[in-house]
């Protein structure tokens, strides 16, 4: 096996710090469902089969300098960021203390100001417009952060997505738009959604660069993103990212995928996933074993099972707070 | 008649009217093999096929844009948002299209297109998934706006909608869906869009309300009638837009109160429209100022249960309501 | 103090805002350099350069999205929609987002921007160059909606909209543009946003107005004074949410009489929520029933002249109306 | 001069009555600013500049078969497909019989349900998602009629045509997205709206083909739209074709364009008027003289005339027809 990421400029603490987030990502996310079949977490939608790409892609940006405009997958994005699993469990329970949104929002509407994540909504795509006018007024004051938006190749069809790539071309914008092709919106597969093989084929007709990528390895959509940060930030404008990658679990804890997909095909890109495959890359490496994997798993586990408990008896808001917030002062 | 819940009846609209009439069909977001995330079109794409069960690109705005031209060419589509909250991107071909195309072309174009949602709370959908959005709809004439609160209801006034020549706004509350059930007769039959519904006749005060909020009102009126022996006509107006003035009118000649009740939060809402008719039409008839029930002047309802509570409509808040205006 | 036409005191507020705080620029399509279809933003282009005046791509819900990006990134944008009748496609960037940023997000972040928009009709505008949309935000909380009807309050209120921590829309007659003229002090001023202002006192009845309309009905109280010797008391509400409910209640309270005017069709509009308030809060101080004078709820001004004639409000209509409400 | 239309299997006929149809469009179009000038016609939009794309494109289209989303400009695309110089009188002059709209909507806002020309609207970009729409009802039914639907570069901007333009390539259906691109949307140069050369490249990133065509060749205008029809015909989908053109009037009757783009500028892009072209095709080809075109140009003259003196003695609506038609019967 082939040292791919010291040729990235990254060092070997830096992957076992990339994986320890992909997993923490997956172990967070695992046990949401767990909490939500037991009746604790009424609502989740779930990261599974993104983590890779999303942790390949906050590793590229400065948390705190760049802003980010996650979407509802995007938990390995926060969370390379530097939310934390606590952060997240108290949004997932909707308490009082949630920092995204004090218990408002569903769970994984992310907003955080100290690491300039902004505060997202449910309509899909309307970030996109958002991102581009940060990424303007980041221009204007000739400030080098860069801007990170997400969103799902079913948001790519929706009139915004078109309207802040068409806008950020014009600027030369300092935005990486970066699209998480999992193949369905909710039950409607690409076919339906697109007639091309490619969200990325849509960046030319922008007027800027479209890469796809495999969103299963980590260390390509780093590759990408970096090439992306840096052209954001030497003034040559934006780039669209796609990452290709799978939901491997249903579109959220209300949703049925066994009635619109064959699960062999799940079960195919389960073979793909980026964890496992990440695991054994930095074994093969000698970076990772047995022993040390087993041990980070149990640190891990140990820090969700405390920000479970945390969260579990953190209080909830109280019914005078649902007045509060309406306007400024 | 059997009993059913309120989706079957909106299901069974649905399929009644697309075997009757080729020229109907249904499109939206996962309204095919997903049979809609509320499962209301379970089962069409099976009957009908995936042309006349089309899953549409994410895209409102396109969803309706679509509608509005299969409607010019003869068709007669049902268009699906699957949230109500996320209409918003379809407000220009909703407002500036739907609702002017038949004024704009001077009668020689119309727009028969029902545009059904799901809305309100209380189901912990949060901000997004629980808007009540009928009042910002209710100031556009060349619309139509419906809100069954029954299964009977629902299939009669959804099978009008899609026989209708105009643009209707269909809303189905979330809730509703599984809670409510009812009978619902087997042959074919339509409600007339424009007429409200007396759904319990009384003498003492009247309630005007709609969607899922007259079941709490009548659920109140019982108690009301029990415990203080006090009888509230509940009106269920069924049509928002437009609105049936006469059987409103009538009611409020005959009890002088009048209480109005609604899951959308007060200001600018469909309470503010009646409130305003009464006081133009009936004022001398009024015994006691006109009382609006409605949650407060927030954003959207959020999704912690404490806050989601707090902010909707009860059985108690109404019963308080009705009983303080009956002895004002 | 200079007598000047509302636009110029738009362009004034603009100009000395932007010179005042680094963060405030303007954005929309045609704002450059050719300074607004209607020269609203004449002259800051050269001043200011192309990138604190920057012209858009022709799309409104980018032109808002951005707006939004741009203010949580620390900026005060203020955004112009070219005409109000084209804030549609931006429904969802408002309702959805800009309205809801400060309370889906617990407080943690905000949303200081402008909308501007020239809207109203009497101009042969037709069926979307005439267009009063502030009844489809009025139901909004989380927004500001200001209109002004005078250059003297069109300053004042677009400086206080700018500084404003929340998303403001400010609605520019486009009839008064040029029409009305009026004093505006040299030097810097605000005025409250949520104050309404009582354009002309009288102790008969009460008039509730705003926008283009406030002069109609200041023309009609004149001569109701010196033809029939009564006096209406003619509230210029400037700003519709929040509603200036004290001013309101006590100007009725006092004459007992309330007509509420406004440009806007009659449906849903802005008059219904005044009378809702008059009638919960004030009922039993009135000697007459509400009339609201507002235009037949079509879905929007006709082009040819005589149709439109037949849609506008005009002084002899507001005369008539006082003249029948003072002598109920 | 070759004889480059028998190529395209037209005749000697209909090129002349394509260059009638230009020219009767012109004329129209010049009587308008003369009317407005004169205080006679409240308003106008202008289609100088581009009469011979439009006639070009409209030729390919079956009248009162295939049908026709013409924005405000396709003042040649409604005389081609039938409507009459009368027609578009009673509509600048807004009276009662305007076929449109019965003088409801600003002037060159088409409907005629005769020849299928669906009711437009001034808001921008709208028709693109309804002409995918009737296109879908075309397909579902079988039939076999195509949908062209017009609109500016600057409209192309719009969420409304990325939505459109998306799903009628997912259907391939029989529509044709016909962009003229006249290089300002009112003052807004092409630079300030896009970062490309050709909204034609959009239509890669759909998957359907994009073209570009000199809009001011009307030949060529035809060449590519019958491509497209035929395309769109056989089952094919989609096409969008961009004919570069030039508006050579203001925007409108309010505008003032010399505010934003340079005189010197205008006058080069006259020297390639179509209209002037096309006449010079005809005579080099013999097929035109000047004496049979000074005929011709007096008997479209006395047709306009008779138009303008017809619209002007039209009776007004009345007031009570403000509300008629908000609701059926
Ligand atoms: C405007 C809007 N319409 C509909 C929805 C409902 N909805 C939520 S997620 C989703 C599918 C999104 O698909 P995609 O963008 O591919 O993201 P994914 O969930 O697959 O990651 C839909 C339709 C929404 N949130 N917003
Ligand atoms: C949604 C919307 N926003 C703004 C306008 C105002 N407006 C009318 S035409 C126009 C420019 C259109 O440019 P383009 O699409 O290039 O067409 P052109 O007029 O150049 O033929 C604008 C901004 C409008 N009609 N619709
Ligand atoms: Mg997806
Ligand atoms: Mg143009």
């Amino acid at each position: 096996m082939d040292n791919r990421h010291a040729a990235l400029g990254l060092s070997d603490a830096d992957v076992l710090a990339m994986y320890e987030k992909i997993l923490l990502t997956r172990m967070v996310d695992e046990r949401t469902w767990i909490l939500n079949r037991m009746g604790r977490a009424p609502f989740l939608v779930s990261a599974q089969g993104q983590e890779a790409c999303q942790v390949g892609a906050a590793w590229a940006l400065r948390p705190g300098i760049d802003w980010a405009l996650p979407y509802y997958r995007d938990l390995g994005v926060v969370l390379t960021l530097g939310m934390t699993a606590k952060d997240y469990m108290l949004g997932l329970l909707a308490k009082a203390e949630d920092p995204s949104s004090g218990g408002r929002q569903m769970p994984s509407h992310w907003s955080f100001p100290p690491l300039k994540i902004f505060t997202g909504s449910s309509p899909v795509a309307t970030q996109l417009p958002q991102a581009a006018g940060i990424a303007y007024a980041i221009r204007l004051r000739g400030e080098d952060a860069v801007v990170y938006v997400s969103f799902g190749e079913g948001s790519a069809s929706k009139g915004d997505a078109h309207e802040a790539m068409n806008f950020a071309a014009v600027h030369r914008l300092p935005v990486i738009f970066f699209c998480e092709n999992n193949r369905y919106a909710i039950s409607v597969p690409q076919e339906k959604q697109m007639a091309v093989d490619n969200v990325a084929d849509r960046a030319a007709g922008y007027g800027f660069p479209g890469v796809t990528v495999d969103g299963m390895d980590p260390l390509e959509v780093y590759r990408v993103m970096r090439e992306a940060v840096d052209r954001a930030k030497s003034g040559q404008g934006p780039t669209l990212i796609e990452a290709k990658v799978y939901r491997l679990a249903p579109h959220s804890s209300d949703d049925d995928d066994r009635a619109y997909r064959p699960q062999e095909e799940v079960e195919e890109w389960r073979a793909r996933d980026g964890l496992p495959r990440f695991r054994r890359y930095l074994m093969e490496l000698g970076l990772l074993t047995e022993e040390t994997d087993r041990r980070l798993r149990e640190q891990l586990a140990a820090e969700v099972d405390a920000a479970v408990e945390y969260a579990e008896k953190a209080p909830d808001p109280v019914p005078a707070d649902l007045l509060r917030h309406v306007y400024g002062q | 008649m059997a009993t059913k819940t309120l989706i079957e009846a909106v299901r069974e609209a649905l399929a009644e009217e697309m075997r009757r009439d080729p020229q109907v069909f249904v499109l939206g977001e996962d309204v095919g093999v997903r049979g809609g995330v509320f499962r209301a079109t379970q089962g069409l794409i099976e009957e009908f096929g995936p042309m006349r069960v089309l899953d549409t690109p994410l895209a409102e705005s396109l969803i309706v844009g679509v509608a509005i031209g299969a409607a010019a060419a003869g068709m007669r589509p049902v268009a699906e948002i699957q949230f109500a909250d996320f209409i918003h991107p379809a407000m220009d071909q909703i407002i500036n299209e739907a609702a002017k195309i038949r004024y704009r072309s001077n009668g020689s174009w119309s727009c028969p297109i029902v545009i059904r949602a799901p809305y309100g709370g209380g189901i912990h959908g949060a901000l997004y998934h629980s808007q009540s959005v009928e009042a910002l709809f209710h100031h556009v004439p060349g619309l139509k706006i419906v809100v069954p609160s029954t299964p009977y209801d629902a299939k009669g006034l959804l099978k009008a909608a899609i026989r209708d020549e105009d643009p209707v706004l269909f809303f189905e509350h979330k809730k509703a869906y599984r809670t409510v059930r009812g009978e619902v007769p087997d042959e074919d039959y339509v409600l007339p869009i424009g007429a409200a519904d007396v759904k319990r006749p009384g003498r003492d005060l009247t309630v005007l309300t709609y969607g899922y909020t007259v079941h709490l009102c009548l659920e109140a009126a019982r108690r009301l009638s029990e415990e203080d022996g006090i009888e509230a006509e509940i009106i269920d107006l069924r049509t928002l837009l437009p609105l049936d003035r006469k059987t409103v009118l009538e009611s409020v000649r005959k009890t002088g109160r009048v209480m109005i009740s609604h899951e959308d939060n007060k200001t600018g809402g469909i309470g503010a429209e009646l409130a305003a008719i009464v006081a133009e039409e009936a004022l001398f008839y009024l015994d006691a100022p006109i009382v609006r029930v409605a949650p407060p002047d927030v954003p959207a309802m959020p999704f912690n249960r404490v806050l989601e509570a707090a902010y909707m409509p009860t059985v108690e808040q109404q019963y308080e309501a009705m009983k303080n205006l009956a002895r004002f």
